[in-house]
């Protein structure tokens, strides 16, 4: 038996075993917990990573749950595929390694920052179930077990925002998530239906070979679309998001930033793979970049007013999510043009996948620095802090990283994916890369307040007797610095094995679709 | 909640066990006749109810161990469900290695199992599973009950220093 | 048209659900109209794997050479039972938790969270 | 007003989804169900399984079925999280 094969249910199968054995694991003390999540989550990053490198070489690998053979894609005497079949693409891969890697980072955060409170061996089934829904969001190849995975996702994510019982604003916070994910939940499982009800097959690869536009699959579109949309925290239905990410505990803040792109992913798997050169019309491509527009711009200027650290990054959130929503949905308006594609379309993707990477990296890094400020003072008021650099070196350290590369200074990865968004979008119209450099520069200034209120100026009475955070807190930014720190220095290199065959899995549809329908014995 | 009067929990003390009783024969024909796991699991988790009901929360509450419910029934179910679908790995995650074709006569180790293989046995686990967790959200959110009595409510200690 | 009444009234349901979630003022409210959601979805699937004449999907029960129901649907609603079922009881805690800080379940008087 | 908004939305929403229903197939006479037909041959034939939704959801699309007993463990671990005694330490 080759491992290598069995890669992509391993990837589910190691974070799903985690959670259901913690609450045993638990019963063995507050050691026996830390030391369950910290591992289950490393070799969860260990395969992710496993996985893109075989993925990378061997082109798109598939499994088939319950084949006689994990490769046997097509029964004997079928023309389509029957049973649930997850499908890794150097896009899914690259998406599912993001993940990990916030995921373990997450995980080192938590480990001391939760340890105060009660009910942990809960935290880490919650834990391990939503690294599981974010990753089978990722991996699968299957609508309706896309939708299981966002279910799983949703569930554990209402229970970990509201964590923090004893907040009034917890509650209120997660409770208006559920509300939200719940209605975009049952659009995405009728749009499920409607699909399965006219083409009898569930399988994603399947329904894009055989799809045609009627008005039918506009509507599951705009569903899909709009549900998706929602849930990954755009524009018109981005209330949910600065509250939920303000209100969890900071190690879930960080892994929540992943599962909203993990929704992005979702989407960008409809446009592209389900409908792809089916779409015909320029509708959806030009909705997708007005609610980028609109989030990148409302967003960054809810930002600028807030007080409070954590709701002024996830408003920053909004506005980046905004960013990709543009590079993709531009790459989106081009996609049957071959011409334009290769001219600007193709540049706008690198630029929205490479920016998915920055944008995991860097807000994740933000949270766990805001959560560390919060550990060390208790805090999330920046009027009442100062003066926090000479405490905390190593925290004023790393969220000047982040800062820098969320601002898109030059040296830094953000900088370089903005770019690549900002001359594409150019090609399309002056007026997309107008706002996103508005957008950007509010950015900066955004941040520059918070570092001269928070870290600069004089030191506040009640911050006399702070210190540095522990080490492994201090670990878990590490990985997230250094990858960002990896991406800056060597970006050509980032942009060719990284983010290249990516979005070249992005475009090609035929392809995503052949590796299935192809196969077999 | 009050217990209620003695008719009712004579009448509950017989009833209750025949849900158990309908829920297990669901729960192991699920491979054959309409039913299955999900379905027996949550009538015999009706047990739970039966009792709360007649009598009251303050009883059964000192008769029902949530620790037992989560380990016993769902943490067993739930791995049960999980090593059964993975000792499948040799071909795939979830294949179905016990399953015999009809028409064959199964012999020697595989005779004792249903001939359905897998499905019968997953729709057990899963009923254990669905017991204990159904259960087990009855109890948790009857026993949230008692929050609204303690005043003040409780707080965390660890965050706002 | 008049063929397909059973995916209109999954429609008008789902209609009243989310007017339900919109316009209604008390929580609870909010949680049934949830549910109804869920329950129109539910109806679709099933009414989805319908064929006219069709028997229940078990086979010693159906008889030799009839025809029977989609099976797939069916399985799919099973499934999506549990999840609103999840759903609901996680709802449902979170609504008697607002009642425990708030003293009140009126939408409008619990806003805490603004701007 | 904001209402009003929220109304409106929510009645095209319901129109959307009423129009999407309507361009299915007609109730009762799927078209072409070559993965439902495999199913129903092959469930007795191959796992001897009687009940083919059990065979369905037990095998065929067994994964759903653990993520499924996923969330129902990810409720009860929200619900135990949300309602746990205990204060912390200091």
């Amino acid at each position: 038996m080759n491992w290598n094969d069995h890669l992509p249910a391993l990837i589910l199968i190691i974070p799903l075993f985690g959670a259901f054995i913690a609450p045993i694991c638990s019963l063995g003390g507050k050691t026996a917990r830390n030391f369950l999540l910290v591992v289950i989550s490393f070799i969860t990053l260990i395969v992710a990573f496993m996985l893109w490198r075989h993925v990378l070489a061997n082109g798109i690998s598939y499994y088939v749950m319950g084949g006689d053979k994990f490769n046997l894609s097509l029964p004997s005497g079928m023309a389509l595929p029957v049973r649930i079949i997850l499908e890794v693409d150097a896009f899914s891969a690259f998406m599912a390694l993001c993940g990990a890697i916030v995921s373990f980072a997450g995980a080192l955060f938590s480990v001391n920052y939760m340890n105060r409170f009660s009910g942990m061996g809960r935290f880490v089934s919650l834990y391990c179930l939503l690294t599981t829904g974010m990753l089978g969001m990722m991996v699968t190849g299957d609508i309706f077990n896309f939708f299981i995975f966002i279910e799983i996702s949703s569930i554990a994510s209402f229970g970990l925002i509201a964590f923090w019982r004893d907040k009034p604003t917890a509650i209120e916070a997660s409770f208006k998530y559920a509300l939200i994910s719940q209605v975009g939940s049952m659009l995405i499982l009728i749009a499920a239906g409607t699909l399965y009800g006219k083409y009898n097959m569930l399988n994603m690869a399947a329904i894009g070979s055989v799809l045609k536009m009627g008005t039918m699959e506009k509507l599951a579109l705009v569903f899909l679309v709009g549900s998706l949309a929602m849930k990954c925290g755009s524009f018109p239905m981005h209330m949910w998001l600065p509250d939920a990410y303000a209100e969890a505990p900071t190690g879930v803040t960080c892994l929540l930033v992943a599962v909203s792109q993990a929704s992005l992913y979702g989407l960008m798997r409809v446009c592209y793979s389900i409908y792809g050169a089916a779409m015909g019309s320029s509708f959806i491509p030009w909705m997708i970049i007005v609610f980028g527009l609109a989030s990148m711009f409302f967003g960054v200027s809810m930002a600028v007013v807030q007080h409070d650290i954590k709701r002024l990054m996830g408003y920053h959130s909004v506005s980046q999510v905004g960013y990709m929503l543009l590079g993709l949905g531009v790459g989106l308006l081009v996609l049957d043009d071959a011409r334009a594609m290769a001219d600007y379309g193709f540049t706008a993707i690198k630029g929205g996948v490479f920016h998915i990477f920055n944008y995991t990296m860097y807000k994740a890094l933000l949270f766990l620095t805001a959560g560390a400020i919060y550990y060390a003072t208790g805090k999330r008021d920046l009027n009442e802090m100062g003066g926090l650099a000479r405490r905390m070196p190593y925290t004023t350290f790393m969220f000047v990283i982040a800062a820098a590369a969320i601002s898109g200074l030059p040296p830094f990865n953000g900088f370089v994916s903005k770019l690549l968004i900002y001359e594409s979008s150019f090609a399309v119209h002056p007026f997309l890369a107008v706002v996103a450099l508005v957008t950007s520069v509010l950015t900066l200034a955004s941040f520059v307040k918070v570092f001269q209120t928070a870290f600069l100026g004089p030191e506040k009475n009640s911050l006399a007797k702070i210190q540095e955070v522990p080490a492994a807190m201090l670990i878990g930014m590490a990985v997230l610095t250094a990858a960002i720190l990896g991406a800056s220095l060597f970006p050509s290199w980032t942009l060719s094995t990284l983010v290249e065959p990516a979005a070249r899995a992005l475009v090609d549809q035929s392809g995503y679709i052949g590796a299935i329908l192809g196969g077999g014995m | 909640m009050r217990p209620l009067s003695v008719v009712v929990r004579t009448g509950c003390d017989f009833f209750a066990w025949f849900m158990i009783v309908f829920g297990v024969n669901i729960v192991l024909h699920g491979y054959m006749t309409p039913g299955g796991g999900f379905q027996g699991g949550a009538i015999i988790a009706t047990f739970l109810v039966f009792l709360l009901v007649a009598y009251g929360g303050k009883k059964v509450l000192s008769w029902a161990n949530e620790t037992i419910y989560e380990i016993l029934f769902e943490e067993l179910g739930l791995l049960c469900f999980f090593i059964l679908a993975f000792l499948g790995l040799n071909n795939s995650f979830f294949y179905n290695f016990l399953a015999v074709p009809l028409g064959t006569v199964s012999s020697g180790i595989l005779s004792i199992f249903p001939s359905s293989g897998t499905t019968a046995l997953m729709s057990v686990a899963v009923g254990i599973e669905v017991t204990g967790a159904l259960s087990l959200v009855i109890l948790t959110m009857f026993k949230g009950i008692r929050l609204f009595i303690q005043n003040p409510p409780e707080e965390e200690l660890g965050h706002d220093r | 048209m008049i063929g397909n009444a059973p995916f209109f009234a999954v429609g008008v349901l789902f209609l009243m659900g989310l007017l339900g979630i919109f316009m209604t003022k008390n929580l609870i409210k909010i949680a049934i109209a949830v549910t109804i959601l869920g329950s129109s979805v539910n109806i679709f699937l099933v009414a989805l794997g319908y064929r006219t004449g069709g028997t229940i999907p078990v086979h010693f029960l159906a008889g030799e050479g009839t025809t029977m129901v989609m099976p797939t649907p069916q399985a799919m609603t099973l499934t999506a039972i549990v999840i609103a079922l999840a759903t609901t009881a996680l709802l449902l805690s979170l609504i008697m938790l607002v009642w425990r800080h708030y003293g009140t379940i009126d939408v409008d008087e619990i806003r805490r969270l603004r701007g | 007003m904001k209402k009003t908004i929220f109304i409106v939305a929510a009645i095209i929403l319901g129109a959307l989804v009423c129009g999407a229903l309507d361009n299915i197939h007609t109730f009762g006479e799927p078209g072409k169900t070559p993965m439902d037909d495999y199913f129903l041959a092959n469930s007795l034939k191959t796992l001897s399984t009687e009940n083919v939704v059990t065979s369905i959801v037990f095998d065929y699309r067994g994964f759903d079925t653990i993520g499924e007993a996923a969330v129902l463990f990810t409720a009860v671990c929200s619900i135990g999280a949300i309602f746990r005694e205990g204060r912390g330490k200091h």
